[in-house]
């Protein structure tokens, strides 16, 4: 579904990214973990277009995208969550979702109507925000609501843009953990043929989760497997895991 | 909604009937319109300080009528500014006449509506040449470009012996009006103007290093300069001398606008032997100026000089005095207009009058150099053009025709 | 209490309080004849704001240029009726804002490569440029001294344009303020504007959710131009004169503060903004004739201080505390 | 036309230029605030040295002392009352904060002073031509070149070989990274703040007599200002004066020669540069 090839990328003498030969395949449920710094979010920031890589190609059902720049990489059904909130903070969280909803159904370049009568655009707003449980808070603006209730905003933009390739970057993080499962009940419930990639730190959730999980250090592969492999692999658990995994 | 109600900056009426027995009740309204804030202020201030002078010393000018002044801001020379304030004043305070009028624009965008109004209007500096020509309603008191611009070419040639000459001026109307008139009259007399340097617009003084150079580098017997009176005449003198041209055999003239009066002390020695051709200038020698510069000095300060606009605001009130009286206070628009055409005054700046077929004002220009006397810098006179025309409209150039 | 869901619809559909400024306009009308001059400059004062309440308030294009699009309306206008004889009003102000947005969509295409700083300084560079190419071009524009006497024909051939008493004038630019009202308010509650918004709010999360920001930026760029050419044609019009002094750093920035002044990306900001200055302006040069900019600097001081979102948004603010 | 006179000329008002601007870029580049009253203190510099001169007889050099200590002084009143209330504030409010706080000071200064210009007497040795051996040129420009590069060259010092210029450039080029550093940027910024509007001061005075000096003086000479630090990068010494100077020169250049485009050039080469790079000509582009 999508594949990276021989991605590199550096700034100046620094290299985020090196060889990364990655492959997300229909449907799949994949965790990409690393310790800080090992080049998860770059990873991808290349994937969606933040970056230009400085060699290697990115392949979506086997197109290259490389050159491809980011909005049309949206429309071909790449979208991402960011790790630190990307919201409209001065507006509402219907706002919010709406805005996603009409970029994905082509209507964000409209003048004429009213964005409060566009029905459809309402409806699948309205939709997405019941099913992350936002709907008590969907007259109110971004900055009013508590970290935890704008992730999930994030994650309903995301939605909203009906991905066919999911990219979470550490969706979890900030929310209470007593809100998590509204998190994961979303990510459960989203189409079996929608592709994600998940980063993420806690790696008893990972472990549930994933079906498959790639180690990144250093900007490069250091391992991948089902999480039963990564579990066992002992250099894995010697670089990264260990504690994580003990605590 | 008051915000109309404030819009008037402030109604000054004053009562100059001297003669406190007279029982003819008819007021005239005068409509003022000068820059009172803004860039313009100081030149407001000169205009308005003249014809309270005016007032001052002529007591019984009026006669038994009663004369209110209403003033209003013009703000920034847009036109627009001013011509709103007439446009409400003619509406609402049903003036009889206008006055005033520091910038052109403001004449100019004010034109049409004194003549749909049919209101007299005495402007008082604006000296775009073919203002007088927007309207049959305008007479003009205070000068052309072409009156100081065409007699210094003359000059140039005549008096100071000058074979080439280069001209520097500000990129705006009055600066190309000066160059024209100037150039005109130069190359009339025999001259050769060898280089014309537009030396950036007026609302900035400029570094005026580059287009002093370049004039240096020309070499001609005389530089012309015309710059907006004011800030700009100081960096002109200094960067004159800065660049050694003194020294280099090039003669600095221009219009007074390059030694405005209340400045003058200011510029320091670098003045000396400056040239220039003007209306008036407080050194002028005759009793009418002498009374003039001493009630103004008693009134504003010792340090407070009138300059040319001042005069002008002082003629621009005998002229409407001259208009009141003949009209026995009735300011029937055309009696008006004709009772100021051919006026004649003898003003501090000498003896005018209002050219009958123009409406534009005939005076003499003075051609005087700066000099040092008795530790002050003063304005010695050497030499004078009498009666002197607005030379645009006589030789129909441009958009005068 | 959250505000309802349907919260969106009901702040997007017309209300009551929203006949109020017209309603004050026309009674104005009849309330002060004689002050009908100062109305309508009042009137083209707050569409060429509304216009760049669409770019600055709602893009978020932060430009100190504006001034430019207003002067290429206004000699368009100019220029037609003085050289070509055009001087029907209608179609000058249509030339105006073609000609405007035509300016505005070629240089936003030309500048909105540049944010912050750079695209403050790059807006301000064009007009200055375009203010020299006015003077050096004085055969047309004539310079400082402007077009004088420019005379139109009869609105629709009905209401003549009087020098004297602005009567047409005022109704005129009031019925052409609510046209471009109209617009503005369509445009920034439509799908578009809520895609400005969002460029507004985050660039990053606007990409990501595949906008094409920068053709909707240029468009809107475009769109605020060809209004703020439409407010400069009124001005030449209703004025009857034109000259240099549309352009110009003090004009630019002026509108920039009335906007921010009467609150900014609030859609009735210019109507308050407009209305505001112009009266502190007046008061304070009554009161201190040669320094009315001290207590005008003072509120623009206290408003950045401690009124964000300016006078509507101090409004709301109290109304929210009650 | 002999070219090094035209050097000299471009290069003596670049130098004021630099002299103005540099603080302003400095300033900018740490905190990006968008300060429109750089020139405000440009021309306070002024009329501080304009009164001390002419109330208590203070000499020109002197009184340039002086000027730099006042405004400095000033400005670090108003940094901190004012200043860094609007530091996590929208650029908008910067503009509108900065342009009434131009506002307040040429009204100020007018009501104080009044509104005409003031000529600030230069010594007798700043006055008049100098000889250089192969030609004779203006005393003054000489003497601002000679000033603009002493201090280029110590401004440069100061930030690439002290503890204090390296953590300017530290936070210029990263603040969060600075501050995780334990840079104190706040006070960093203080100090950045009353360099640069000393610096300014003594601009204004240095630079009257080729600028002139007037309540006006802040919005005319804005655009300028500007245009030298975006085109010499924010927060680069060394790119503000070569910025500077390049369009001191070219700007005289034109002129002598193309007088009839007046300004248009400049203005019209700024906008070209910036589009080209619109981090500057010596800014360096950010990731």
């Amino acid at each position: 579904m999508l594949e990276t090839r021989g991605l590199c990328k550096n700034f100046g003498a620094l290299e985020v990214a090196r060889e990364v030969n990655f492959r997300l395949e229909l449907g799949a449920r994949h965790a990409l973990i690393g310790p800080n710094g090992a080049g998860k979010t770059t990873f991808v920031n290349l994937l969606t277009g933040v970056l230009a890589p400085s060699r290697g190609s990115i392949l979506l059902e086997g197109e290259d995208v490389t050159a491809l720049a980011q909005a049309k990489r949206v429309k071909r059904g790449i979208a991402r969550t960011f790790q630190i909130n990307q919201l409209f903070r001065g507006l509402t969280v219907q706002e919010n979702v709406c805005i996603a909803v009409s970029e994905r159904l082509g209507v964000g370049g409209a003048m004429l109507r009213s964005a409060g009568q566009r029905a459809d655009v309402l409806a699948e707003a309205a939709r997405l925000i019941e099913m992350l449980k936002l709907g008590n808070d969907t007259g109110r603006r971004i900055i009013e609501l508590p970290y935890g209730r704008q992730r999930l905003v994030e994650i309903a933009i995301a939605l909203g843009l009906s991905p066919r390739v999911l990219l979470l970057d550490e969706p979890a993080a900030g929310i209470p953990s007593a809100e998590t499962h509204i998190l994961l009940d979303a990510i459960a419930t989203l189409p079996k043929d929608i592709a994600v990639l998940i980063i993420a730190h806690d790696m008893d959730r990972v472990f549930r989760f994933a079906e498959r999980i790639t180690v990144l250090v250093s900007g490069a592969v250091f391992a991948e497997g089902t999480p039963q492999e990564i579990a066992a692999n002992r250099e894995v658990r010697a670089v990264y895991l260990g504690s994580a995994l003990d605590a | 909604m008051r915000i109309s109600r404030i819009l008037k900056l402030g109604v000054v009426a004053a009562s100059f009937a001297a003669v406190a027995a007279t029982a003819q009740a008819q007021t005239v309204k005068i409509g003022v319109v000068l820059p009172y804030s803004g860039v313009g202020a100081e030149f407001a201030q000169q205009v308005d300080r003249g014809m309270q002078v005016f007032m001052k010393l002529n007591p019984g000018a009026f006669g038994p009528y009663k004369v209110e002044l209403i003033k209003r801001d013009s703000k920034n020379p847009s036109g627009a500014e001013a011509k709103t304030a007439v446009q409400e004043l003619i509406a609402q305070d049903k003036v009889d006449m206008l006055t005033g009028f520091i910038y052109s624009p403001d004449a100019i965008a004010s034109a049409s509506l004194f003549t749909e109004a049919k209101k007299p209007a005495v402007i008082m500096n604006a000296g775009t040449a073919w203002i007088t020509n927007l309207s049959p309603m305008i007479a003009r008191v205070s000068f052309s470009m072409w009156h100081a611009g065409h007699a210094m070419g003359e000059a140039s040639v005549k008096t100071l012996k000058a074979k080439t000459a280069v001209v520097g001026y500000s990129d705006f109307p009055p600066g190309r009006d000066s160059l024209d008139a100037f150039k005109r009259a130069f190359e009339a007399n025999g001259g050769k103007v060898i280089d014309a340097i537009p030396m950036g617009g007026p609302g900035q003084v400029p570094d005026f290093t580059p287009f002093f150079q370049r004039a240096k580098d020309r070499k001609p017997d005389v530089f012309f300069v015309f710059v907006p009176s004011g800030d700009h005449a100081v960096a002109v003198m200094k960067t004159y001398n800065a660049l050694g041209m003194r020294q280099g055999g090039i003669k600095l003239v221009g219009p007074g606008d390059l030694t405005p009066d209340y400045k003058l002390q200011g510029m320091g020695d670098e003045a000396v032997g400056l040239i220039t051709a003007h209306h008036y200038n407080a050194d002028l020698d005759n009793a009418h100026n002498k009374r003039f510069v001493e009630t103004w000095k008693k009134d504003y300060g010792a340090n407070a000089t009138p300059d040319f606009m001042a005069v002008q605001g002082y003629d621009g009130m005998a002229a409407i005095a001259h208009a009141v009286v003949a009209m026995k206070g009735r300011m029937d628009p055309e009696g008006t207009m004709n009772a100021l055409r051919g006026w004649k005054f003898d003003s501090p700046r000498g003896p005018l009058s209002i050219d009958p077929a123009t409406r534009d004002i005939v005076m003499n220009e003075y051609l005087s150099e700066v000099v040092k006397q008795g530790g002050r810098l003063v304005q010695k006179n050497i030499g004078v053009i009498t009666a002197v025309k607005d030379m645009c409209k006589e030789l129909k150039e441009g958009k005068c025709k | 209490m959250s505000p309802a869901p349907d919260a969106l619809q009901r702040r997007h559909r017309f209300q009551w309080w929203e006949l109020l400024p017209w309603a004050t306009g026309l009674a104005m009308f009849f309330a002060f004849p004689n002050y009908l001059s100062f109305g309508t400059q009042l009137l083209v004062t707050i569409l060429f704001a509304l216009s760049l309440d669409l770019v600055l308030g709602y893009a978020g294009i932060v430009t100190l240029g504006h001034a430019a699009f207003f002067c290429v309306g206004a000699y368009t206008v100019g220029i037609l009726a003085q050289q070509l004889g055009w001087n029907e009003p209608l179609s000058g102000l249509v030339a105006a804002g073609l000609a405007a947005g035509i300016v505005g969509l070629i240089s936003g295409f030309v500048l909105l490569r540049t944010h912050g700083l750079t695209l403050l300084m790059v807006t301000l560079c064009t007009m200055t440029l375009l203010e020299q190419a006015a003077n050096m071009g004085h055969a047309w524009t004539g310079g400082f001294d402007g077009m004088p006497g420019l005379s139109f024909t009869m609105i629709l051939g009905l209401f003549p344009f009087d020098v004297l008493y602005f009567k047409s004038q005022y109704l005129y630019s009031l019925s052409v303020l609510a046209l471009g009202f109209v617009v503005v308010r369509t445009l920034v509650y439509s799908s578009f504007g809520q895609s400005l918004t969002g460029i507004r709010e985050n660039l990053l999360r606007m990409h990501a959710v595949g906008a094409p920001v920068r053709g909707r930026l240029i468009v809107a760029y475009g769109i605020s131009a060809a209004l703020a050419g439409v407010a400069g044609g009124l001005f030449t019009q209703v004025t009857g004169y034109v000259n240099l002094a549309v352009l110009g750093l003090e004009r630019a920035a002026g509108v920039m503060i009335i906007l921010i002044l009467g609150g900014h990306g609030r859609l009735y900001g210019a109507f308050v903004g407009a209305v505001a200055y112009l009266v502190l302006e007046h008061l304070l040069a009554k009161a201190y004739p040669t320094a009315w900019q001290l207590g005008l600097g003072l509120t623009l001081v206290a408003v950045a201080l401690f009124a964000r979102g300016g006078l509507i948004g101090l409004f709301e603010k109290l109304r929210g505390a009650r | 036309m002999d070219p090094v006179s035209i050097l000299l000329g471009g290069l003596s008002s670049g130098m004021v230029l630099f002299i103005v601007s540099v603080g302003l870029s400095v300033t900018m580049g740490l905190m990006g605030f968008v300060n429109l009253a750089h020139g405000g203190f440009a021309m306070l510099g002024g009329y501080v040295i304009v009164l001390a001169m002419k109330h208590w007889g203070l000499s020109f050099v002197p009184a340039l002392a002086l000027a730099f200590v006042v405004v400095a002084a000033f400005s670090v009143v108003l940094e901190r009352l004012l200043y860094a209330r609007l530091y996590r504030a929208q650029e908008l409010d910067q503009v509108l904060f900065t342009i009434g706080l131009v506002f307040v000071m040429t009204a100020a200064v007018t009501l104080g002073v009044g509104p005409e210009t003031q000529v600030i007497r230069l010594p007798d040795w700043l006055r008049g031509q100098t000889d250089l051996g192969f030609m004779t040129y203006r005393t003054y420009s000489l003497a601002l070149i000679v000033v603009g590069t002493l201090l280029v060259i110590a401004l440069w010092l100061g930030f690439e070989r002290t503890r204090y210029g390296a953590r300017i450039r530290a936070a210029v080029d990263n603040r969060r990274m600075a501050q995780s550093l334990g840079i104190d940027v706040g006070r960093l910024f203080t100090v950045a703040f009353a360099l640069g509007s000393g610096l300014a001061a003594v601009g204004g005075g240095l630079g009257a007599e080729i600028l002139g000096l007037d309540p006006n003086y802040p919005l005319r000479y804005l655009v300028y200002f500007l245009i030298v630090v975006a085109v010499g990068g924010l927060g680069k010494v060394t790119g503000v004066f070569f910025a500077a100077l390049l369009i001191g020169v070219l700007d005289f250049v034109l002129k002598l020669y193309f007088p009839k485009g007046g300004t248009l050039f400049i203005y019209a080469l700024a906008l070209m540069l910036l589009l080209w790079r619109p981090q500057g000509l010596f800014g360096r582009k950010s990731a």
